[in-house]
C-alpha cells in the first residue's frame, strides 16, 4: 500500500473515533463542556506534536522501564544507599517521596478526567497517554522508596502519612485544587503551568544532585520521569495555543488560570527549593540560578514573549517570584526547621560547607538573614523549634513564615476578611488567589484544629500513630539513628576504609 | 474556639501559633497562656493586639475575649 | 536474607506497615488517599468529596480488597503490551510481504472491512467511558486494572485501523470514513451504536463496568474475537484470526478481573457506605465536613435499601438485554456479505460459557427481556 | 514586543544516551547558527536562538548507522519552545514572536 506519512496516519488512527451520537443528547455525555465560559470552533486542526500511538507508547514505555529497573536493581543489590555521599540526603528524598509521589498518583487521575471530559480528539490521546504515564511515575517512586523504607525511617506509612500530615497537605491541597476545578482550568493547572514550567526545576536540577551525591537510583528515577515529561510539555503548549486561538473570549479565562496557577505551583515547589539548595552536600545547581535558567529565560522571556501577540500578559506577581528567589530555599528551610519535630523528613545542622556554599550563591541574603537562624543549632538542635501548631497559607497550605522580599526582616502574611472570619495567607500571590474563589478556599482541611481538638488523642503518642511515625523518625539527622544506622551500613561494606599507599 | 498568637519579636520568624481559648476568658488569661508557650520572660509587661485586613485593635486585657469581639481563627500579636 | 551481613540487616522486612505479598501489592496499596480532600467538585456533584463512595451505588467493606488476578502494574503491563505490539506489527509486516491480502476472498475482504473497521468506535467509546471510571471509582487496586484496560482498548482502536489502512491499500483512509460511515448510518449498527452512546452517559462506575464487561464486550468480543477466526482463515485471511487472538488476550484479562470485582461486590452484605472506613483504620473519623466550611455532611445522603445483588441484579438484567438487542441486527450484516455464521449460537455460548457463570459466583439473578 | 533578549529554544539531553546523544548534539551545531551547550552533570543543554532543526538525516550521518527519530524519545529529557514540526525526517522547535 502506499505508505501514509506520520501526521497522516497519526490521524487516522486517533481522529474521527467519536461521532456526534444520535440517542442521546451530546450535553449529557459532556456535561462539563460549556461550565467554564470556554468556546471551540474547530479544534480539529490542533495537534499533539508527538503524535505518539498505541504502539510506539507501550515499546519506548518498555525500553525506558527496563533500563530504569536494571539500574533500580543493581542498586538495591549493591547496597548503594550506603555508598552516597552523606546520608542527609535521603532526608530530602523522603520529603520527594511523600510529598511528589503523591502527586504523581492525584495527576494520573486527573488526566483521566481531563480527558473524559474534553472532547478533543486532537489532545486526547496525549491525555490518555499522560494518564498512564503518571501511575508509572507514582509506581516508579514507590518502588524506590519502598527500598529505602526496608533500611531507613519516615516512610513505612507513607499513605496515612500522606493523609493526615500537616506537611503534606500543601501537595495534596494543589492538586486537589485541580482535581476539583473544570476540566479546561485543569488542563492549563497542570499540563501547563505544571508541566511546562515548572517540572524542569522539578527533575533536571534534583536529579543531577541524586548523581553528584551518588544516588544512582535516584538519578535515574528522575532522568526516567523527566522523559516522559516532554510529552506532557508538548500536550500542555498545544491545549494553551488551542484555547488561545479558538476564540478570543477564552484570553481572558486563560489569563486568570495562568495567574492563578502560575502562583499556585511556584508555591508547591517551596520544599523543591530546600532540596536543590541544602539537602544535597554536593548540589548541582542553586535555587536561584535554575529558576532563572527554567523560569525567568525559558518562560518569562521565552514563551510570555510569544504569548504577547494574543494579549497575554506574564502572570500576576511573577515579579515577586522573581525577588523571592535569593530568599526562597532559606526561608523554606527555617520552617522545616521550626517543624522538623513533627515531620517525617528531619532537619540538619548545616556544616562548614554548607554554610560556605550558600554565602557564595546567596551573596546578598544568606548571612545576613538566615545564617545567623542556623548558627542557633549549633548548640542545641531544637532551638528554633516551633513552640506549637502554626498558622498556615489558606491557599497553599504552608505557615505563614514568609519574609516579604523588599523588607526581609518583616513578614509578608497577609489578612483577609471573608465570611465572618479572618483568613491568613502567606503572600500577596496568594492572597489574591483567595479573594478570586474564596468559597473554595474556605473549604480547606487543616490539621490545626483536628489536633488541638484531640479529635486523634490526647497526648503525643496519638498525634505520631495518627501521622504514621513516631517521634523518633523526626527531628535532626546527624543526631539521629538513621545516621549510625547509615554508618553501620558503611562499616559492614569498608566504604571507609583508608588505604595506604607507600 | 482557637485563635492564633505571633510574637513579631521572636528572631526565629515563626508565625502565629495556635492557643486553644474560650469566649468567656479574660484576655489576660490568654495573655498568659501564650506568654508561657512562647517561654516569653516572665515579669514583664505585654499586651495583645488583634489583626484585621483593616488593621489593628488593641485587646483590653481585662475584658474577655467575647467582649472584645474576638472570634474563632483570630490573628493576634503579642507585644512586648 | 540470610547473606546478609548482621549490620546490612534491613530494619524491617515489609516496606510498609500494611502487608503486601509482591511487588504488583507493594506499588498498588493504600495509593488513593482517602480521606481529608481538600474541597469539593466546583461543578460536577458540588457535594461530593474528590474521592467519594457515593459515585456508586453499591457498598463495598474494603476497596482495598481488590485484587487484579494478572497483578499487572505499571512494569509488567507495558512488558507484556509491547510483545503484542511487536506481533500485530510483524504480523502486518509479513502479511504485507507474503502479499496475503491479495488471495483473500473477495466476499469475506468486503465483510471484514465492514464488519471489524466500525468496532473501532465502539473500542474507543468504552475507553472514554472507562475514564470516568478510573477518576472516579475507589482505590487504586481497582482503577489501575481499568486504566490499563482502557489504553488496551485504546490500542485496539488503533490496531484495527491499522489493519483496515493496511488492508485497504491505497484505499486505506477511505475505508475508515466508510466504515464510520456504516456505524453511524447501517442498520445492523444502529442498536450497538446507541448501546455506546448509553455507556457514555451512565454515571455509576461500577455500572459502567456492568454495562461494558459484564454485557456488551464478553458477546461482541467473542463474536469479533473468537467465533470468526476460524470462518476468516476459511476465507483465506489468516491476518485477521492472527490479530483476534492477540486481541483476545486482553479482552480474557479484562473479564477476569471485572468477574472478581463484580463477585467482590455483589458478595459484599455491607449495608453502610461508609463502612469502608473501618477497614483503612479510620473507624471513628467522623468526617471533615463538621469543620462547617464544607457544604453538607455526606453522611447524611440516605442509604440504599436494595442489596449489592439486587442493584447489581437491575443492572445486569438492563444491559444484558440491551446487548442481546445491539449483537442480534449485526447477522444482517453477515448475510448480506454471504458469511455464514449465526449470532444468536454465539450470543448463547457467551451467555452459557461466562456471562451466566458469573452471575450465579456473584448470585445473582437476571431477567432478560428482548 | 520589543526583543530586548534573545529568545532561546533549545533541548535538555540525557548524557545516558552516549553516542547518540553526541550525535544529535554535533547535527544540532552543523545545521543551526549560535548554539550554546550548557554542560548539566547528567544532561546537556543545547540552545539555539528563536529556532532549532534537528534532521534525522545528518544525525545518522554522524552516527554512521540508521537512525529513527523516534529514538529522540529515550534522550530528550525536556524541551523549550514550540514545536512546529516532527516528522520522520526533521524536528523544528522556535518561537513564533518575531512573525507578528
Amino acid at each position: 500500500m502506499a505508505k501514509l506519512n506520520v501526521s497522516t496516519r497519526y490521524k487516522a488512527l486517533t481522529r474521527d473515533l467519536m461521532w456526534d451520537p444520535k440517542d442521546v443528547n451530546i450535553k449529557e455525555i459532556y456535561p462539563l463542556i460549556e461550565a467554564e465560559g470556554i468556546h471551540i470552533r474547530d479544534p480539529k486542526r490542533w495537534e499533539d506534536p508527538f503524535r505518539m500511538t498505541f504502539n510506539q507508547y507501550v515499546k519506548i514505555q518498555s525500553e525506558k522501564e527496563h533500563l530504569h529497573h536494571a539500574i533500580r536493581g543493581a542498586f538495591e543489590a549493591n547496597h548503594g544507599h550506603a555508598r552516597i555521599v552523606d546520608s542527609r540526603w535521603f532526608e530530602g528524598v523522603k520529603a520527594f517521596a511523600v510529598a511528589v509521589q503523591p502527586a504523581e498518583y492525584a495527576a494520573h487521575r486527573l488526566m483521566a478526567y481531563i480527558g473524559r471530559n474534553i472532547p478533543i480528539e486532537a489532545i486526547r490521546f496525549a491525555t490518555f497517554n499522560q494518564a498512564v504515564d503518571e501511575l508509572r511515575h507514582a509506581q516508579i517512586e514507590i518502588k524506590h522508596y519502598a527500598h529505602m523504607s526496608r533500611y531507613y525511617d519516615g516512610l513505612h506509612a507513607y499513605s496515612k502519612t500522606n493523609e493526615n500530615l500537616w506537611f503534606n497537605t500543601v501537595p495534596k491541597s494543589f492538586f486537589d485544587d485541580a482535581l476539583t476545578s473544570g476540566p479546561f482550568e485543569a488542563l492549563i493547572a497542570i499540563s501547563f503551568s505544571f508541566e511546562y514550567v515548572f517540572t524542569n526545576i522539578l527533575f533536571l536540577p534534583f536529579a543531577s544532585s541524586a548523581a553528584a551525591v551518588g544516588d544512582e537510583h535516584f538519578a535515574s528515577v528522575g532522568k526516567s520521569v523527566q522523559s516522559d515529561e516532554s510529552r506532557h510539555m508538548a500536550l500542555g503548549m498545544a491545549a494553551l495555543k488551542m484555547l488561545l486561538e479558538e476564540d478570543d473570549r477564552n484570553i481572558p479565562i486563560v489569563q486568570r488560570w495562568l495567574d492563578k496557577w502560575f502562583w499556585r505551583c511556584y508555591r508547591v515547589f517551596a520544599v523543591i527549593s530546600t532540596l536543590v539548595d541544602y539537602y544535597p552536600r554536593i548540589r548541582a545547581i542553586s535555587w536561584k540560578k535554575a529558576f532563572e535558567m527554567y523560569v525567568e529565560d525559558q518562560v518569562l522571556n521565552g514563551l510570555f514573549k510569544d504569548l504577547f501577540k494574543y494579549g497575554i500578559r506574564p502572570p500576576r506577581h511573577f515579579e515577586d517570584s522573581m525577588k523571592e528567589k535569593e530568599h526562597y530555599s532559606h526561608a523554606t528551610m527555617r520552617i522545616l526547621d521550626h517543624y522538623k519535630h513533627a515531620n517525617y523528613f528531619r532537619g540538619f545542622r548545616l556544616q562548614p560547607d554548607d554554610y560556605d556554599w550558600l554565602s557564595r550563591e546567596y551573596p546578598n541574603t544568606f548571612e545576613r538573614y538566615y545564617a545567623p537562624f542556623f548558627r542557633k543549632m549549633d548548640d542545641h538542635v531544637m532551638a528554633v523549634a516551633s513552640p506549637g501548631l502554626p498558622a498556615v497559607c489558606a491557599v497553599c497550605q504552608i505557615p505563614c513564615e514568609y519574609p516579604n522580599p523588599d523588607r526581609p526582616q518583616e513578614s509578608w502574611t497577609q489578612y483577609v476578611e471573608y465570611n465572618g472570619k479572618t483568613h491568613m495567607l502567606c503572600s500577596p500571590g496568594c492572597r489574591d488567589i483567595f479573594l478570586a474563589e474564596p468559597e473554595k478556599y474556605m473549604q480547606w482541611w487543616w490539621p490545626a484544629e483536628s489536633y488541638l481538638s484531640g479529635e486523634f488523642g490526647s497526648s503525643l503518642e496519638d498525634m505520631f500513630e495518627y501521622f504514621g511515625f513516631t517521634p523518633e523518625e523526626a527531628n535532626e539527622h546527624y543526631s539521629s539513628r538513621d545516621y549510625h544506622r547509615w554508618i553501620r551500613y558503611r562499616e559492614e561494606l569498608g566504604l571507609d576504609k583508608r588505604f595506604e599507599t607507600v | 474556639m482557637l485563635v492564633w498568637v505571633r510574637v513579631p519579636s521572636d528572631d526565629r520568624f515563626l508565625s502565629h501559633q495556635g492557643v486553644p481559648a474560650h469566649p468567656d476568658m479574660k484576655a489576660q488569661e490568654l495573655l498568659d497562656k501564650a506568654t508561657q508557650m512562647w517561654g516569653l520572660p516572665e515579669g514583664k509587661t505585654y499586651q495583645l493586639v488583634r489583626l484585621h485586613a483593616t488593621g489593628q485593635q488593641p485587646v483590653h486585657l481585662d475584658k474577655t475575649l467575647q467582649e472584645n469581639g474576638l472570634r474563632d481563627g483570630d490573628p493576634i500579636d503579642l507585644l512586648g | 536474607m540470610t547473606m546478609q551481613a548482621r549490620n546490612l540487616q534491613p530494619i524491617r522486612q515489609q516496606p510498609w506497615d500494611w502487608a503486601t505479598k509482591n511487588e504488583y501489592e507493594e506499588v498498588t496499596l493504600r495509593e488513593q488517599p482517602y480521606i481529608h480532600g481538600h474541597y469539593r467538585n466546583k461543578y460536577y456533584k458540588p457535594d461530593y468529596d474528590i474521592y467519594d463512595p457515593r459515585y456508586t451505588r453499591v457498598r463495598v467493606r474494603d476497596w482495598e480488597a481488590f485484587r487484579d488476578p494478572k497483578k499487572l502494574w505499571y512494569q509488567t503491563y507495558v512488558m507484556t503490551r509491547k510483545k503484542m505490539a511487536d506481533e500485530v506489527e510483524a504480523l502486518f509486516e509479513r502479511a504485507g510481504k507474503l502479499a496475503i491480502y491479495e488471495r483473500v476472498d473477495p466476499a469475506w475482504r468486503k465483510f471484514s472491512l465492514a464488519f471489524y473497521t466500525p468496532l473501532r468506535h465502539y473500542e474507543y467509546a468504552g475507553a472514554v467511558q472507562l475514564q470516568h471510571v478510573v477518576r472516579y471509582a475507589m482505590g487504586c487496586p481497582i482503577e489501575q486494572a481499568a486504566t490499563y484496560t482502557a489504553f488496551d482498548k485504546q490500542g485496539r482502536a488503533q490496531w484495527l485501523s491499522t489493519w483496515a489502512l493496511e488492508f485497504a491499500g491505497g484505499e486505506g483512509l477511505q475505508a475508515l470514513q466508510h466504515a464510520r460511515q456504516l456505524w453511524l448510518e447501517d442498520e445492523s449498527y444502529d442498536k450497538l451504536r446507541s448501546y455506546m452512546e448509553h455507556v457514555l452517559v451512565t454515571d455509576d462506575w461500577v455500572e459502567v463496568l456492568v454495562a461494558l464487561h459484564l454485557a456488551i464486550e464478553p458477546i461482541l468480543d467473542r463474536l469479533a474475537y473468537e467465533q470468526l477466526n476460524a470462518i476468516s482463515i476459511e476465507h483465506g485471511d489468516p491476518v485477521l484470526a492472527e490479530l483476534a487472538l492477540i486481541c483476545s488476550e486482553q479482552v480474557q484479562w479484562q473479564e477476569n478481573w471485572t468477574a472478581s470485582l463484580f463477585q467482590l461486590i455483589a458478595t459484599d452484605p455491607t449495608t453502610s457506605r461508609w463502612d469502608y472506613l473501618k477497614s483503612l483504620g479510620y473507624e471513628d473519623w467522623p468526617g471533615d465536613y463538621r469543620w462547617g466550611r464544607t457544604l453538607s455532611n455526606p453522611k447524611s445522603t440516605p442509604e440504599e435499601t436494595l442489596t449489592n445483588q439486587e442493584i447489581m441484579s437491575q443492572w445486569a438484567s438492563k444491559w444484558i438485554s440491551r446487548a442481546i438487542q445491539a449483537v442480534t441486527p449485526l447477522q444482517s450484516l453477515l448475510d448480506r456479505h454471504g458469511i455464514s455464521c449465526a449470532v444468536e449460537p454465539v450470543m448463547e455460548r457467551a451467555m452459557a460459557s461466562y456471562i451466566l457463570p458469573t452471575l450465579e459466583k456473584c448470585g445473582i439473578d437476571v431477567k432478560i427481556s428482548v | 514586543m520589543a526583543t530586548s533578549q534573545q529568545q532561546y529554544v533549545g533541548v535538555d539531553l540525557d548524557k545516558n544516551g552516549g553516542a547518540v546523544t553526541d550525535a544529535v548534539v554535533e547535527a544540532i551545531q552543523q545545521d543551526n547558527p549560535g548554539v550554546e551547550l550548557v554542560d548539566f552533570n547528567i544532561y546537556v543543554k543545547v540552545k539555539a536562538p528563536q529556532r532549532m532543526i534537528i534532521r534525522r538525516q545528518l544525525v545518522e550521518d554522524i552516527l554512521g548507522r540508521n537512525w529513527d527519530l523516534q529514538e529522540l524519545h529515550m534522550v530528550m529529557a525536556s524541551y523549550f519552545g514550540f514545536i512546529e514540526e516532527w516528522d520522520e525526517e526533521k524536528l523544528v522547535i522556535r518561537w513564533s514572536a518575531d512573525e507578528s
